[in-house]
């Protein structure tokens, strides 16, 4: 073979720009047309948009079956669905939401904005992105799939043993429910090891961990727990697996297993599992703070710590969702403690956030109006949650409706508002277009409204002692009017997420055309075109403060010099950003899939055989083989120096 | 991109592979290594929180596993750290020769470890179905079998591939130093079970 | 701490005195946490006033001044006095917070202590079952021990030590009125300390999800005074009455030796069955199928002629009496007062 | 009269020979225990009675048979009983005649010993086919007695009867048990005072224990002792005089329970009585309280697992002791009771000697009911002893049964440290014989559900071979000395009773089917022989019609241990047979169903 | 372009296997939970072969119930976990009235001779049917996918899920003591 020098080979540079360079670019980056190329795509912006979209109609289920709930609870003794079927609803619901849309949701944005906001081409291990979204898909379709054959888990979100184990739970109900963890988990980390490698090594030149965007800040920290806590809870679904199935006993009291056990891995995922959720909504709210405040966030530092601290906590609090359970009283102090303490980082946060609006200029256009909405509302939230966390509060209101009343402001507040929010803003990256301003205004304030109309009541019935998961209560408790609300609240709620989706389709249709950066943003993913080219940058930006596109408004500097005939990233030095090595980027290929597809079928039929986790290493060692074999010629660059 | 830019600096030079935390797939593979550690951190949580549960451990009339198959796994599990090192350091000098004999010597470890591994499922004197010690043991084992499949499955593809023309590329001795990396965790993350599994219960009797 | 009334969640609170609800503090630990959660109330809505009154502020504060769209060029130079706020605000949530701790801890403590050390005055065996409470009495004196279902009964004043077992799956005891929830966890034993403050009915419902029935789990409470308890103790521990007149004594019949008689037991009579709830005074307790009927006859037929109608699911079987059966059997059960 | 002259010779040869030849063991000097004056007639060379003697020795004087001669031994003859199902029962011989009953359906065979064993005539009761369904340990049956030319023996379904021992015609019968309660009978009766008395069996299903007398002419009752209740029913009257304060009180009875718990509370009364002429008292224990979960029935649960001195004539209890009050591992106290004279702290004492089923070995006195000592005979750690002024049993709480969690490794298992299978005495030795086991278990406990007819249990167990791995253990134990003199480990459960001789010789047969001779001093195996299935019955000796000494043995394995091969029980499932299965899974390929009887003799 | 055509096809095969996996998982009414029982039994089992047979015995709920009640009517107690005791075996492969559903139905509801009493009148038809399900789903007997795992309980028998299905063979005990009538 030919040995070729480093100049031998087309690069971008005063050589090769503009158009000529796009084109070049595309013919190597972009997508071959046809269904074969499309399951074979590894974009990271196709990927992440069909993650957001997947997540979407994950939160449309998820959001009729809680309308079904509210319907039979908008009346005492209401014969509207079964016991049986509510019971599926509700876990159904819970599931639905927290696994297969919250989580994989803010995984998404981070997959699609993370590689804009560092300025590089592509995300890390791209391939593996294209794997972890088929796996989730499955675990989606898996669960859904189970309820329309009428063998829908039961057993709540939360999967309780004995509850959900062997005795209690017959048929494979909560087989699926566990398999369909392992799905999502699966997913969730090969999504967190790409963040992870992408923030730290693919970070345009000059971009020093002290000038990382907040968002891509909070995605790593996600990432980071995502890897540390996810473990906890395929391990818990693991052994309930093993106990159902092969009649192992770990959770079985009389041989010396234990019931807690369960709760505590479970927890041990679950409690880090909501700041998972919370943590990149923080991240939008600071980007869409700093763009309609136009100033850059306050305090900057301590939104970073603020955003450490939180991971760090969160591993610290599982047990203050065992209060009931009657372990040693006393150690319960230190949980109500660091429970409380997370307030501090979020005050933290909050408080910048105002104070930022203070000293700007603030703009209250629609990804705006959602931040405000989130501030009234997660604090409300959270401030809810500074009760719970003492230990004889929770004794009475765990497992009521005012815990019900509480993570809803926090999860819907707290993250879905600013999730909204930052649909809306970075809609033009996604789309191109911008989404309309009026549409998106009504859609607020109703959502807004309806919300609080929706799930302040709950707070009362909570108070007034009626315990969650209930298919049905008496009159004379005084639950009727509260629950009355909540139901018309619901349908009011449902009506304004509705129209918030009517105008991304009209948006998307006919929405007005943006430029790059519509907002005049200040963030790298700004600098790319709306939406972005196949290849996100033309040259690999250079970045000198934390704000680059507002201190560079003559012109970006850029870099020069990556190979344009292959897919080539530039990766740099983890705490500075120095420009360090070329490395290439796999090419798109349909092995990802075929190895989802394999990992489908064996923990499918790993519900019903054991035998199947042994048969099953061939068929995905073989695909997981070919999805690694290096194809093509060999690359002429570099030879052994 | 449609905003002026000006050229800062050219990359051309860089190199196009570079062994260690430089590299990009350091960074996955240490991410797994996290993963994988709080697997066994948590099933190891759970050993000792099952062992509390119980008034002797392992709980009568049970005997402690035998020795023989796990010892024998062990000693050659850290033994075969001496190739693993020589074939990194051959990989990191790039020397094609050298890093196929190696490859070669970690499949056939691999390979006989799995054999062995069989052996020790036969020899911990109790089944996953008796009680929760049963189960919890056979689930450490089972969680490091699987770690140890994969990493051979891994090494034997990757011996395949370096008997190819693709064994001329740079990266592909990354690879293969990596894997060498990956290697010597699995074998640390052994050393703890090994100690769980065989020694614990004969020394709190 | 009445004046703060007119706060909607207090307005939930101290107005409501439901039967089941948090508020009332008609038990010692009610009410401790009923004052600590009055407490933790007006301090969070202080700070909730504070964070909305700054934001409503820095709304207000650059309202109407021309946007030009550019970054606030003098945005930054205003960072010193925030910065300084933002500390003096760290500092007043971390006092905030140490506060409410301390509270909390000194509540907890207290509740702890709320019942005197030493021999439990009145000691009681709760164990759950998917889905009914199985309630036993113990004394040191063994044959006076008594055994119900789905009603508790205490005496006012007396501290009781009730002692929580679980059957099946993992169920929790709470009755708002008289303190916080216990989980009730297979394998485990746990307890609970009441210290009923005021005589009265209450009502309790298992917290835990726990299945199908998960909902009709409920358990009636009564706190009466010494003498009403002592009273319904000898009631309880007499065995049931011979049946009077013979359709009672085909509904005897029938109940002590078919169906019925595989799970239930009714002291003094063959049937000893322990799957169900004791059937010895069911005509005292306040309702049927743990609260899913109110006690009446009406309801007694319904139960018995389909318990899976108004609770599917539960253990209870069609038995398919006809019309007869059913007469004589309710007929009997009628007399079990 | 010459041979037996020349038997002695030989015995007196041989034990001087085994005296020289071994450094004499400590039992060797008399421990001046012997048998209770009056309770243990002379020699006569026939067996009547399952316990041999109203002291229950199961010592034959004859000594023909010993130590010197006893290789020799041979098969004289054999016959088949035609019963595949456990043989607990002790052969009878009288005159000329053996009478052997076998388990369900309980027929008894009159044998012809001056013709080889030919059979006479055979009895069938024909009780009832669904009393199988309610026998909680195999369908067994524990021997008939004769007494006054007449038979007596109980069948399964609950009856007692009579027949001519000559004829074989049934004299009269009366039925006591009702088979839809669950009550049955499976123990030997004993005769005594113109009464047959009568227990019955069924402690897991709930049955209220009761012992019965009836007239041994009429089969009409003539009294009826309840185990539980109140004191009329239990027959405690003035002269009810327990020694320790815990047994004392009125209707205990009925305030040791939750209410109504007494009268499906258990308490039967299957195992042996013994008889004192001199005091006219009988001596019985009780069973398991019911149900074995004992958190269904906090308190002590009188007057189960306990032992009663009753007066014969009117039944009226004179003392009781209750060795396991609250009864947590099924420990019944049914064990014999052998009435020795014996000296306690250097005076002589009226004693009954008691292997408990808890692992104590009891020395109580017949008159006042103390507790004189209780040692451990077997490994326990259910239980940290007994205490002698209160007469407590002494719990240990971690061993503790608990609901919905396991308790693990209790020793002894539930059928104790040794079952019903009666022990030996011999005055000769001054030793105590005691075929016994060595099993651990772990028991959980969940709620029982009473119903009529089917079992009251409450436990789950499964059991397992205790320290050491050997699941039986053959003890000689000094009652004097208060230690065992030898022991000998079995790998199998020894699950026949013993037999002592005149000839210094101690026999008893093991699951395997192996049928052992001992020397009665020191322990050492001199003669054993493979029989065709285990061994679970009680081994006799007499004087045949030849004046021969024979040994005579059924074989059979079956009951509790040895279901597995004769109910063809499934070895997959350990908590079988209550848990017995687990320790026993390796019977079927050591041994197979059998039932036969086996006699032998030195060859002329 | 007939590369492409090739490849959408594989995938639409792949596609398709992954659906076939989910229908797998779809058993009509197998996990409903109804506590009722449906058909509702009338008069006792049809030993020609009954139509709620299949019902039952392929109803993982009804195993499941059929579980809790052998332990409630204290089946267990003479049965063991299908070991036996003072009852014979269940978990074998001998019968000695019959294996099917329909016999063992007849067997709980009218009793047999030598000790196994006759439920009729103590427990409900359905009930004796949910027990038939699960004594056979202790040799294996209904479909895997809704065979009953351990219980919460002492361990004893290995799964139903692991076990291997019981060949069955109807043949007497022979120990089984006889009481010939003469």
């Amino acid at each position: 073979m030919t040995v070729l020098t480093a100049h031998d080979l087309p690069r971008d540079g005063e050589k090769l720009k503009g158009v000529a360079l796009h084109a070049r670019l595309e013919k190597t980056w972009s997508r071959q047309p046809g269904l074969w190329a499309w399951l074979s795509d590894v974009d990271h912006k196709a990927i992440g948009r069909r993650y957001i979209v997947t997540a979407m109609v994950f939160l449309l289920l998820g959001g009729i079956a809680s309308l079904v709930m509210r319907l039979q609870l908008a009346k005492p003794e209401s014969g509207l669905i079964s016991a049986q079927r509510y019971n599926e609803l509700f876990t159904m619901h819970g599931t639905t939401m927290m696994f297969l849309f919250a989580v994989p949701v803010m995984e998404a944005m981070a997959v699609f904005l993370v590689p804009l906001m560092v300025g590089t081409r592509a995300i890390s291990f791209p391939r593996l992105n294209a794997f972890s979204y088929f796996t989730y898909l499955a675990g989606g379709v898996l669960l859904w799939a189970a309820f329309l054959l009428n063998i829908a888990p039961d057993a709540g979100w939360f999967a309780y043993v004995p509850l959900s184990g062997p005795e209690f739970s017959p048929g494979k109900r909560s087989d699926i429910w566990a398999q369909m963890v392992t799905f999502t988990e699966v997913a969730g980390l090969c999504v967190a090891v790409e963040i992870t490698a992408t923030t730290l090594k693919q970070r345009a030149p000059g971009m020093s961990l002290a000038r990382m965007p907040l968002f891509v800040w909070a995605a790593l920290i996600t990432a980071l727990m995502t890897i540390f806590s996810m473990p906890a809870i395929a391990l818990a679904s693991g052994f309930l697996i093993s106990d159902r199935l092969v009649g192992t006993h770990f959770y079985n009291p009389y041989e010396h297993g234990d019931a807690l056990l369960w709760q505590h891995l479970f927890w041990f995922f679950g409690h880090p599992e909501v700041y998972m959720i919370f943590l990149p909504a923080t991240g939008f709210v600071s980007h869409i703070v700093e763009t309609f405040s136009r100033r850059a966030v306050l305090a900057y530092p301590a939104m970073v710590l603020a955003l450490v601290t939180v991971g760090i906590i969160a591993f610290g609090v599982w047990v203050h969702h065992m209060f009931a359970t009657g372990l040693p009283r006393l150690g319960f102090a230190f949980y109500t403690a660091a429970t409380m303490a997370v307030s501090i980082p979020a005050g933290i946060q909050i408080f910048c956030w105002i104070a930022t609006i203070w000293a700007g200029r603030p703009r209250f256009e629609v990804p705006m109006l959602w931040v405000v909405g989130f501030i009234v509302t997660f604090v409300l939230g959270g401030l809810s949650g500074v009760m719970q966390a003492s230990v004889p509060i929770d004794l009475q209101v765990h497992d009521t409706y005012f815990v019900v009343a509480h993570f809803h402001y926090v999860l819907i507040g707290g993250a879905v508002f600013p999730l909204l929010g930052a649909f809306t803003y970075w809609f033009p990256k996604f789309t191109g277009r911008m989404m309309d301003e009026g549409l998106g205004k009504i859609a607020f304030w109703t959502a807004f409204v309806s919300f609080q109309l929706t799930f302040f009541p709950m707070h009362i019935s909570g108070m007034l002692g009626m315990p969650r998961r209930i298919y049905t209560y008496p009159s004379g408790l005084g639950w009727e009017e509260p629950n009355l609300l909540s139901t018309v609240g619901a349908f009011a709620f449902a009506a304004a997420l509705g129209l918030f989706l009517v105008n991304v389709f009209v948006s998307m249709w006919r929405g007005r055309v943006a430029g790059a950066n519509p907002w005049d943003a200040s963030g790298l993913e700004w600098a790319a075109a709306s939406p972005p080219a196949s290849y996100n940058f033309a040259h690999i930006p250079v970045v000198t403060s934390r704000t680059p596109l507002w201190d560079n408004r003559d012109a970006l500097p850029v870099m020069t010099g990556l190979r344009v005939d292959d897919r080539e990233l530039l990766l740099t030095t983890v705490m500075e950003a120095r420009p360090d090595v070329r490395e290439p980027s796999p090419e798109p290929s349909i092995w990802p899939l075929m190895s989802s597809l394999a990992v489908t079928v064996v923990f499918v039929s790993s519900i019903f055989t054991p035998w199947a986790v042994v048969l099953g290493l061939l068929p995905v060692g073989a695909a997981l083989t070919a999805w690694f074999w290096p194809k093509g010629p060999v690359t002429p660059e570099p030879v052994i120096e | 991109m449609n905003m002026p830019v000006k050229f800062a600096g050219d990359l051309t030079e860089l190199p196009t592979h570079a062994y260690g935390h430089r590299s990009l797939t350091w960074w996955g593979i240490i991410a797994f290594f996290a993963i994988e550690g709080t697997f066994f951190a948590l099933a190891i949580a759970t050993y000792f929180y099952l062992a509390g549960g119980e008034q002797s451990w392992p709980p009568a009339p049970f005997r402690p596993p035998s020795l023989l198959a796990g010892t024998l796994f062990t000693i050659l599990i850290v033994a075969s750290e001496l190739p693993n090192t020589l074939l990194k350091r051959a990989a990191e000098k790039k020397d094609l020769r050298t890093v196929q004999k190696y490859l070669l010597a970690m499949s056939a470890v691999g390979f006989v470890l799995l054999v062995l591994r069989a052996f020790e499922f036969a020899s911990l004197n109790v089944l996953w179905t008796d009680n929760a010690y049963g189960s919890i043991l056979w689930a450490l084992l089972f969680l490091h079998t699987t770690h140890i499949a994969t990493d051979a499955g891994d090494t034997f593809v990757l011996t395949g591939l370096m008997f190819t023309r693709h064994a001329v590329e740079a990266r592909r001795f990354v690879d293969v130093a990596e894997n060498a990396m990956y290697w010597r965790f699995v074998w640390i993350c052994w050393l703890p079970i090994y100690f769980l599994i065989y020694w614990l219960p004969r020394l709190i009797q | 701490m009445r004046r703060l009334a007119l706060l909607p969640l207090l307005a939930a609170l101290g107005g409501c005195e439901g039967i089941q609800a948090i508020g009332p503090r008609n038990g010692a630990e009610a009410a401790a946490i009923s004052d600590l959660f009055t407490v933790f109330l007006i301090v969070t809505l202080l700070f909730y006033a504070a964070v909305i009154a700054f934001l409503v502020a820095a709304y207000w504060r650059r309202r109407g001044e021309r946007q030009d769209g550019l970054p606030d060029p003098d945005g930054t130079n205003r960072d010193k006095p925030l910065n300084t706020a933002l500390l003096v605000w760290i500092g007043a949530v971390i006092i905030g917070l140490t506060g409410l701790t301390l509270a909390s801890y000194l509540t907890d403590r207290a509740i702890a202590r709320s019942v005197p050390p030493g021999e439990p005055v009145l000691s009681v065996e709760i164990v759950a079952n998917q889905w009914w409470w199985d309630i036993h009495y113990h004394f040191p004196d063994p044959s006076k021990n008594i055994r119900t279902a789905n009603e508790l009964h205490l005496p006012v004043g007396v501290p009781a030590m009730i002692y929580l077992k679980s059957n099946d799956v993992i169920h929790s005891f709470w009755v708002p009125n008289l303190a916080g929830k216990q989980d009730l966890i297979p394998g485990k034993l746990t307890d609970l300390a009441l210290v009923p403050r005021k005589p009265g009915r209450y009502r309790g419902q298992c917290a835990e999800y726990c299945g199908i029935q998960h909902a009709h789990m409920a358990l009636d409470v009564t706190v009466e005074s010494k003498e009403d308890f002592a009273l319904w103790l000898a009631t309880q521990q007499r065995p049931a009455p011979a049946p009077a007149n013979p359709l009672q004594q085909a509904g005897f019949d029938y109940v002590t030796t078919r169906e019925c008689s595989s799970c239930h037991a009714i002291a003094g009579t063959p049937a000893s069955g322990q799957v169900g709830p004791d059937l010895t005074h069911l005509l005292s307790r306040r309702s049927l199928g743990a609260g899913t009927y109110p006690m009446t006859r009406g309801h007694l037929y319904a139960w018995i002629a389909d318990p899976q109608s108004a609770k599917p699911g539960n253990n209870m079987p069609v038995v398919g009496l006809d019309a007869d059966q059913l007469h004589a059997v309710v007929a009997y059960l009628e007399t079990l007062r | 009269m010459g041979k037996a002259g020349l038997g002695h010779v030989c015995a007196s040869l041989a034990t001087v020979l085994l005296a020289t030849a071994a450094p004499l063991p400590a039992s060797a000097q008399p421990n001046g225990a012997r048998p209770a004056a009056g309770a243990s007639g002379a020699e006569d060379g026939q067996w009547t009675m399952p316990s041999k003697d109203y002291a229950s020795t199961r010592y034959s004087g004859l000594n023909q048979i010993n130590g010197g001669n006893v290789a020799r031994l041979k098969l004289a003859f054999s016959f088949d009983t035609n019963n595949r199902r456990g043989q607990e029962a002790a052969p009878i011989v009288v005159g000329s005649t053996m009478y052997v009953i076998t388990p369900y359906p309980n027929y008894v065979w009159a044998l012809d010993l001056t013709k080889n064993g030919k059979p006479k005539w055979v009895f069938r009761p024909h009780p009832k086919p669904a009393s199988q369904g309610v026998a909680c340990c195999d369908v067994v049956n524990r021997g008939a007695v004769f007494s006054g030319g007449r038979i007596y023996f109980n069948t399964l379904d609950g009856s007692v009867f009579a027949i001519d021992a000559a004829s074989g015609r049934q004299v009269w019968r009366t039925n006591l048990g009702n088979i839809n309660k669950g009550e049955t009978i499976t123990m030997a009766p004993l005769v005594a005072e113109g009464k047959v008395l009568v227990g019955n069996a069924g402690g897991e299903f709930g049955v209220r224990g009761w012992l019965v007398a009836l007239d041994a002419g009429s089969g009409r009752v003539a009294w009826k002792a309840w185990s539980t209740g109140p004191d009329k029913d239990v027959l405690i009257g003035p002269g009810f005089h327990p020694f320790y304060a815990m047994d004392r009180g009125k209707d205990l009875g009925v305030k040791s329970w939750p209410a109504e718990a007494w009268k499906i509370g258990g308490g039967t009364t299957w195992g042996w009585i013994s008889y004192d002429p001199k005091l006219k008292t009988i001596f019985y224990g009780t069973g398991n309280p019911g149900p074995w979960n004992p958190t269904q029935r906090p308190g002590d649960n009188k007057f189960t697992t306990g032992v009663f001195a009753r007066d014969i004539a009117t039944g009226q209890a004179r003392w009781y002791y209750q060795s396991s009050p609250h009864d947590l591992f099924d420990h019944d106290d049914i064990n014999e009771q052998v009435l020795l004279d014996m000296p306690v702290g250097g005076r002589m004492r009226q004693v009954l000697v008691r292997p408990g089923r808890n692992g104590y070995m009891y020395v109580i006195d017949r008159r006042s009911g103390q507790v004189y000592s209780a040692d451990s005979y077997g490994f326990i750690n259910s239980s940290k002893g007994v205490d002698l002024r209160t007469g407590r049993l002494i719990p240990v709480a971690a061993k503790e049964p608990k609901e919905g969690r396991v308790t693990r490794n209790i020793c002894p298992a539930a059928p104790g440290a040794k079952d019903w299978n009666p022990s030996a005495f011999s005055p000769r030795t001054g030793l105590l014989y005691v075929p016994h086991i060595n099993l651990c278990m772990d028991e959980g406990t969940i709620e029982a559900n009473y119903i009529a007819g089917t079992p009251y249990l409450g436990a789950e167990v499964k059991m397992y071979a205790g320290p050491g791995g050997n699941r039986g253990i053959f003890t000689a134990w000094d009652p004097v000395r208060r230690r065992a003199a030898w022991e000998l480990k079995e790998d199998l459960p020894l699950w026949s009773g013993a037999l002592a001789t005149g000839g210094d010789l101690v026999f008893y047969g093991t699951m395997e089917g192996w049928f052992k001779a001992l020397d009665a001093r020191s322990g050492k195996l001199l003669w054993q022989v493979k029989l065709d299935s285990g061994i679970i019955s009680q081994p006799v000796s007499y004087r045949g019609p030849d004046g021969r000494q024979y040994v005579a043995v059924l074989t059979g394995v079956g009951g509790w241990a040895g279901a597995i091969v004769s109910a063809q029980l499934d070895p997959r499932d350990p908590t079988a047979a209550l848990g017995m299965v687990n320790a026993m899974r390796d019977l079927p390929r050591k041994t197979k169903a059998g039932g036969r009887l086996y006699v032998f003799a030195l060859p002329r | 372009m007939l590369r492409q055509r090739r490849l959408d096809c594989r995938v639409a095969a792949l596609l398709a296997m992954t659906g076939a996996t989910l229908i797998s998982l779809a058993g009509c009414d197998r996990e409903e939970r109804d506590a009722r029982g449906k058909p509702l039994p009338e008069g006792p089992a049809n030993l020609a072969g009954d139509p709620r047979a299949p019902e039952y015995e392929n109803n993982s709920f009804h195993l499941a119930q059929g579980q809790r009640l052998y332990g409630w009517m204290n089946c267990s107690g003479c049965h063991a976990t299908g070991g036996g005791g003072m009852g014979p075996p269940l978990m074998d492969n001998e019968w000695r009235y019959g294996g099917r559903m329909e016999d063992i139905v007849t067997t709980i509801w009218n009793g047999r001779p030598n000790g196994m009493p006759a439920w009729k009148g103590k427990i409900t038809e359905q009930q004796a049917w949910e027990l038939a399900a699960y004594v056979r789903s202790m040799s294996a007997q209904p479909r895997q996918d809704v065979l009953s795992g351990r219980s919460d309980d002492i361990s004893s028998t290995e799964p139903a899920t692991l076990s291997e299905r019981e060949k069955q063979k109807a043949e007497a005990n022979e120990t089984l003591p006889t009481d010939e009538q003469d």
